[in-house]
């Protein structure tokens, strides 16, 4: 099991407790990461400037990982999707001979369409199945409550993604939280944004937005909430005095991602966890389970 | 052989631009011409009788009229006291004086060779019979809904025997399990009794419940069917409906009739059933269940088939969003059909329901028709909702209020009685609390979004056609459209479907209401009484394979858009004359040219074309054949000589019947026999009368044009063009384009 | 030189079963490629040059060249089947284009 | 360029049923964001004044109008090249100019803090700088 590991722009850098914990799950769970240093930006934030750019930085990075024959695996569902939406583009011949050309000029590789892009989430739940992650669980999480915060890329757009999670009532994340045993809950505001992408345009939505979420899974008085993508989690932990200072409220909800809650279940140790980059304390639920 | 050439002057206005004199003199020296006749008036019934003599008195074996369009005056020239397959009519009013209205000398020209053509090709034509094959009178209805009822009524009582197939236990399909119809509200058993009471009472109709089709063979006239009925292991003559077999059913497995249904027996799923359970057959006081009964196959024959599989709700478990089966008191409009009749919850005290237009209907993933009925339906709901309590709130959440017609004054009712109207659909609903449904919605008149919260919300629904329906589609042959729907042709014959003797009534043709139903299966029933009438006489032009050159190749059993062809009993294809429309499409792709349409053989068109005079403008003028398919270039052509549009003379057109029926061979023939340029000239795309005439068309002068280019030879000397039969400038315009380039492309080399 | 498909151009006739040239082939060398529904030869040494496929395929997808004994490579033989005629076009090595109609004994 | 992207003809599907407004999160917080809205201005042609319009830059892209649009019309996608036509005109917002600063100088959104990392115990990751920089010369060449 070896995959070309996409770590994006924000993670190596705003969400080290994210890489850290990533690496150390998938060494346990037996999945080799490879880091590939020619990676670049997966071509987001191009999207608003130029459409063109932006195909061409998602091709050249879907041509890097053809060429050394590995299926690409990312933690951020923005660069997921970027990713899957140019795949389904290059469907397209003539746009694809033409991407083709271009990155011909630019000394990528080829992109011939035989690689495939999976969110490391959507990796376990779809490949690596949930029955061999339960067979790995040393320690169940049966006392821990979360809301999980799954993030719009993460699944939309569906024809993208290949239709493999219900955006109006996902399930994925939630059946790999639950397999450590933790419960999870279903909130009426699940679906919402968590708006960090217009937090340079329209920061006073993008902070009512965080807001609405923290201030409910705050009210139903979950352990914390789970994500899946380093932007929410700025959204939401690194902003969280900040949107509190909004909306005249002080949060305290620690924010997990997937990845620590798993690993925590299967006895990896904070520190291999990362839990110290936490900006808000989850020490009321790594205490439990020492 | 004994030929006579009838040349009309129509008034002298051919004359005035064509010499027929001279004409008159040329034809008399050709062989086999035993008179040449010049009239003033043909079509008069002077002239008619003129001929009429001429037949009678000098044995004349072929008639040549040179006259108007064979679209004018086929009645007058029907019947000249000859076989009308040897009577061969010469458009040289349209194609020639009126065309070239400009150029007197080169319309005679043209008329010369038009003349000799069409008189090699009288010399071949063969007498035809009419057939005699009187059709079974009598019907296959399948489905026993509100169409397929009155299709069989309709149809019974005009004397004709019906066979009634259903696969459920009852009749009365979807609508009788509604609350009301509308639009006057009156209960379906109301309407479904009188019409039981009908088929109970007439001995015409058979009525076959829990029955499906097994096979079907045979053709138009003489359908043979087989019928599988599933057992009801229950006895109809002895059950005095009791009930005490569903009283003591552990499984739920007796389906009990309602009050008005018919047959009024219950029957017993047995899949339901456990084994030696047996309760019922102990409590039966009649002792008339009997569960070792076995199915029954039934084989009748008939003439004709009307489809009347109906439709089935569409499920909304698909859009999430509207989490259906997810949320509690999110129902179905037909759930809601079932709640208001069966008063499960009660609207007395005041309750808050909001309708949702639309779902799954004009939504590219899921249904993009519109489904005709769910704006009546909700408005009806609605009206209902008032009605129990003027009190209850209702909202309609609509894209386009469709109430077509008089239907207006039920909206108009609706809105008077306090329905609130918004444009705007929800995206989402979500249930904060229990019972309760809340979403909030864009209203995009007011500019303004709205939250509401509502005790109920009732999806609307749309209809998709039956499984039923797509089942039948092999074993009948019937052609579905995209949708799944039944594909007729919409406009001029609606009930047709697009093969011969099946008819379509309800909705397997298209979503539509009670009322429309019953129209449509009354005109089903109408064009199965015609066919009953007609096919007593049946034209015998449908084509013939020569088996001498057939090689088995099958093309044309793939190929034919009626699925006409067979094998007959050594083995060659047959086209069934019922099934067969006379397209020629076979004709056309025959790589062997070995089929031919009774009116216009592989072996006419060959002889045609040899003695074809290639110079008769001249030598360097350059020559155009065109094939002019029936249905609308021949009209065009026709059309344009009415208007007084002109064209170039040396176009030179051949009616076929389609575009579809000339066969690559004849084009061959036509370019490597000298002339310059070939022109076919179809329906505009998707118009073909015959489903894919055109199409293959194309497709073939692709093959053709492709080779010229192997050939060194331009691949324009073929060509395909469409034309609408209200288009006659496009043809005109074509012509002279073509005309152009042709002269620039220069003689064919293969010209001699 | 044995017939070569132009796999755009053939359709298999259709039938799924016997193309033309398959029955058309005295040397029964011609057969149909059930995985892609395409006609194609079987033994290309065995080929007599006769032409009998190139004449009667419907798609006109089957190509020859005129062996080298007639002349020479890069010269080429096209018929075209009419009704009751063929016409055969020859271009010979240097480009140069002859055509031939003849009337054949097929009945019209 | 974007004429690729650009599902013109899809844009005409439009029926204003307004279900993109009525699920969209942003329109529920400012309702002077309207989805509906800006498919009927694009596709009337009227759309001048709304590349001006702050509006654009409201969206957060999360695609719930595109998924449950009845006309499967990709709004959030036209939403995107309504962008790309404003930067285009030069309405450019602060943030993007400092985005495209640190794209081309790093090939990266966020400059690689590699000391951070290594305090983490994590590996250090070169900035690959040149890339972006070189598609964006390509493609303004094909201007």
């Amino acid at each position: 099991m070896r995959y070309a590991f996409y770590l994006g722009c924000a993670t190596p850098v705003k969400a080290l407790k994210y890489e850290i914990s990533t690496r150390n799950l998938a060494k346990i769970l037996g999945i080799e990461l490879v880091d590939i240093p020619e990676f670049s930006c997966c071509g987001f934030p191009v999207k608003s400037m130029d459409s063109f750019a932006a195909l061409l930085m998602a091709a050249r990075n879907l041509a890097i990982a053809e060429e050394k024959g590995m299926d690409i695996i990312g933690v951020c569902t923005g660069c997921m999707a970027i990713l899957s939406e140019a795949k389904e583009y290059l469907e397209d011949e003539k746009l694809r001979d033409k991407v083709n050309e271009k990155l011909k000029a630019i000394g990528a590789k080829e992109y011939t369409g035989r690689v495939k892009v999976k969110h490391f989430a959507r990796f376990l739940y779809e490949d690596y199945r949930l029955d061999r992650i339960r067979d790995k669980i040393v320690t169940p999480l049966a006392s821990l409550e979360f809301g999980i915060h799954y993030g719009c890329h993460y699944m939309k757009p569906t024809h993208a993604h290949g239709h493999f999670d219900d955006p109006s009532n996902p399930f994925t994340i939630d059946g790999l939280i639950n397999i450590t045993g933790a419960k999870t809950i279903n909130y009426p505001n699940k679906n919402l944004c968590c708006g960090l992408t217009i937090m340079g345009t329209a920061e006073d939505i993008s902070f009512r937005l965080a807001a609405e979420k923290l201030e409910y899974l705050s009210s139903r008085g979950v352990d914390a909430m789970v994500v899946a993508c380093p932007s929410c989690c700025i959204a939401y932990e690194n902003n969280q005095k900040l949107v509190g200072k909004r909306v005249g409220k002080e949060f305290n909800l620690p924010v997990l991602y997937f990845t620590q809650v798993i690993g925590l279940a299967m006895g990896l140790s904070e520190k291999d966890l990362g839990f110290e980059f936490n900006r808000i304390k989850a020490d009321k639920i790594t205490e439990k389970f020492k | 052989m004994k030929i006579g050439i009838y040349l009309c002057t129509c008034e002298g206005e051919i004359e005035k631009v064509i010499d027929i004199d001279s004409l008159v003199k040329e034809a008399s020296g050709w062989s086999g011409i035993t008179d040449v006749h010049k009239d003033a008036f043909l079509c008069s019934e002077d002239g008619i009788r003129k001929i009429r003599k001429d037949v009678e008195s000098s044995g004349l074996e072929r008639v040549l009229i040179a006259a108007c369009s064979p679209f004018f005056k086929m009645e007058e020239f029907s019947d000249l006291g000859l076989n009308k397959y040897l009577v061969e009519r010469v458009n040289i009013r349209e194609q020639c004086s009126r065309a070239h209205r400009n150029d007197p000398e080169n319309a005679t020209k043209k008329t010369k060779a038009m003349l000799r053509i069409f008189l090699e090709k009288a010399k071949y034509s063969q007498p035809l019979q009419p057939l005699q094959l009187p059709s079974l009178r009598s019907a296959l209805v399948i489905g026993g809904g509100v169409a397929g009822i009155n299709a069989s009524i309709d149809i019974a009582e005009t004397g004709n025997e019906v066979f009634l197939i259903e696969k459920n236990p009852f009749l009365g399909g979807k609508v009788a399990g509604f609350h009301k119809y509308f639009p006057r509200m009156c209960p379906p058993s109301c309407g479904l009794e009188l019409m039981f009471s009908k088929i109970k009472s007439n001995p015409n109709v058979h009525v076959l419940t829990s029955s499906e089709i097994d096979t079907i063979s045979g053709s138009p006239c003489n359908f043979e069917i087989f019928i599988k009925t599933s057992p009801r292991h229950i006895d109809m003559d002895k059950c005095v409906l009791c009930g005490k077999c569903l009283e003591v059913c552990p499984h739920n497995a007796i389906v009990y009739p309602e009050g008005f249904s018919y047959p009024c027996i219950p029957a017993i799923n047995k899949g339901l059933c456990a084994v030696d359970c047996n309760k019922c057959v102990a409590v039966c006081p009649v002792d008339a269940i009997d569960l070792d009964e076995e199915g029954k196959a039934t084989n009748i024959k008939v003439g004709a088939i009307v489809l009347a599989t109906g439709w089935e709700p569409f499920d909304p478990t698909p859009l999430a969003e509207f989490g259906y089966g997810r949320l509690e008191n999110v129902v179905t409009n037909i759930e809601f059909e079932k709640i208001s009749k069966e008063k499960k919850i009660s609207f007395e005290e005041p309750k808050k329901v909001a309708f949702i237009q639309c779902v799954g209907s004009r939504d590219e993933r899921h249904l993009p028709y519109c489904s005709d009925v769910c704006c009546m339906v909700s408005i009806k709901q609605a009206l209902f909702l008032k009605e129990v309590n003027p009190d209850n709130e209702v909202y309609i959440f609509y894209n386009d209020i469709r109430t077509p017609g008089e239907y207006e004054e039920l909206y108009q009712k609706a809105r008077r009685r306090g329905t609130i109207f918004i444009k705007g659909i929800p995206s989402e609903l979500k249930q904060d609390e229990p019972q309760k449904i809340n979403f909030s919605v864009f209203d995009t008149v007011a500019g303004k979004r709205l939250d509401i919260t509502t005790d109920m919300v009732v999806l609307a629904t749309g209809i998709k056609p039956s499984q039923g329906t797509i089942d039948l589609k092999e074993k009948i042959g019937i052609v579905l459209n995209k949708n799944n729907f039944v594909e007729s042709h919409i406009q001029c014959y609606p009930q047709d479907t697009q093969r011969n003797a099946v008819f379509s009534a309800g909705c397997c043709r298209a979503p539509m209401d009670v009322s429309r139903s019953i129209e449509s299966a009354g005109a089903a029933a109408i064009k199965t009484l015609q066919f009953f009438n007609n096919c007593t006489e049946i034209t015998p032009d449908n084509p013939a394979v020569n088996i001498l050159k057939c090689d088995v190749c099958k093309r044309c059993i793939e190929e034919c858009p009626f699925k006409a062809y067979s094998f007959d009993e050594k083995g060659f294809p047959k086209s069934d004359i019922m099934k067969c429309r006379r397209c020629g499409v076979c004709m056309g792709g025959c790589p062997l040219a070995a089929i031919s349409l009774g009116g216009l053989s592989i072996e006419q068109l060959s002889v045609m074309l040899d003695v074809f005079d290639r110079s008769y403008l001249g030598e360097d003028e350059p020559l155009i054949l065109g094939f002019l398919c029936k249905n609308d270039a021949y009209r065009a052509v026709d059309d344009a000589a009415l208007k007084g549009i002109t064209y170039p003379p040396n176009f030179f057109g051949i009616m076929v019947p389609c575009a579809g029926a000339v066969n690559g061979a004849i084009i061959a023939k036509a370019i490597s026999t000298g002339i310059d340029g070939v022109l076919i000239a179809g329906c505009p795309d998707n118009q073909c009368h015959y489903i894919h005439g055109s199409t293959l068309a194309k497709a073939r002068l692709t093959d053709i044009s492709n080779k010229l280019k192997e050939m060194y030879l331009e691949p324009e000397r073929v060509r395909f063009i469409s034309i609408g039969r209200d288009d006659p400038e496009k043809f005109a315009d074509s012509i002279e384009e073509y005309v152009e380039e042709l002269k620039k492309m220069g003689r064919n080399p293969l010209r001699l | 030189m044995p017939p070569y498909v132009v796999k755009d151009k053939c359709d298999g006739c259709k039938g799924k079963e016997e193309p033309l040239c398959e029955q058309i082939c005295i040397g029964d060398l011609m057969t149909l490629d059930m995985n892609t529904g395409k006609a194609y030869c079987r033994s290309l040494r065995d080929c007599w040059d006769c032409m009998s496929c190139t004449k009667i395929c419907p798609k006109g997808a089957i190509e020859q060249r005129i062996p080298y004994q007639l002349g020479y490579h890069g010269a080429k033989l096209i018929p075209m089947m009419g009704t009751d005629s063929i016409t055969w076009t020859c271009v010979d090595i240097n480009g140069k284009v002859e055509r031939f109609t003849y009337r054949t004994r097929n009945k019209k | 360029m974007y004429n690729e992207f650009f599902d013109r003809e899809k844009l005409k599907y439009c029926y204003q049923c307004g279900k993109c407004s009525s699920g969209c999160d942003i329109n529920r917080i400012d309702v002077s964001f309207q989805p509906h809205r800006l498919l009927h201005l694009i596709s009337i042609g009227a759309a001048d004044n709304l590349m001006e319009d702050a509006g654009l830059w409201k969206c957060t892209t999360c695609f719930t109008c595109s998924e449950r649009c009845p006309q499967g019309i990709k709004v959030t996608e036209i939403l995107w090249i309504a962008r790309t036509i404003a930067v285009k005109a030069g309405h450019i917002p602060e943030l993007l100019i400092t985005q495209k600063d640190i794209l081309l100088r790093t090939g990266r959104l966020i400059p690689m803090d590699n000391k951070k990392r290594g305090k983490a115990g994590l590996t250090a990751i070169q900035e690959e700088s040149s890339v972006v920089a070189r598609i964006f010369e390509i493609v303004e060449k094909e201007k």
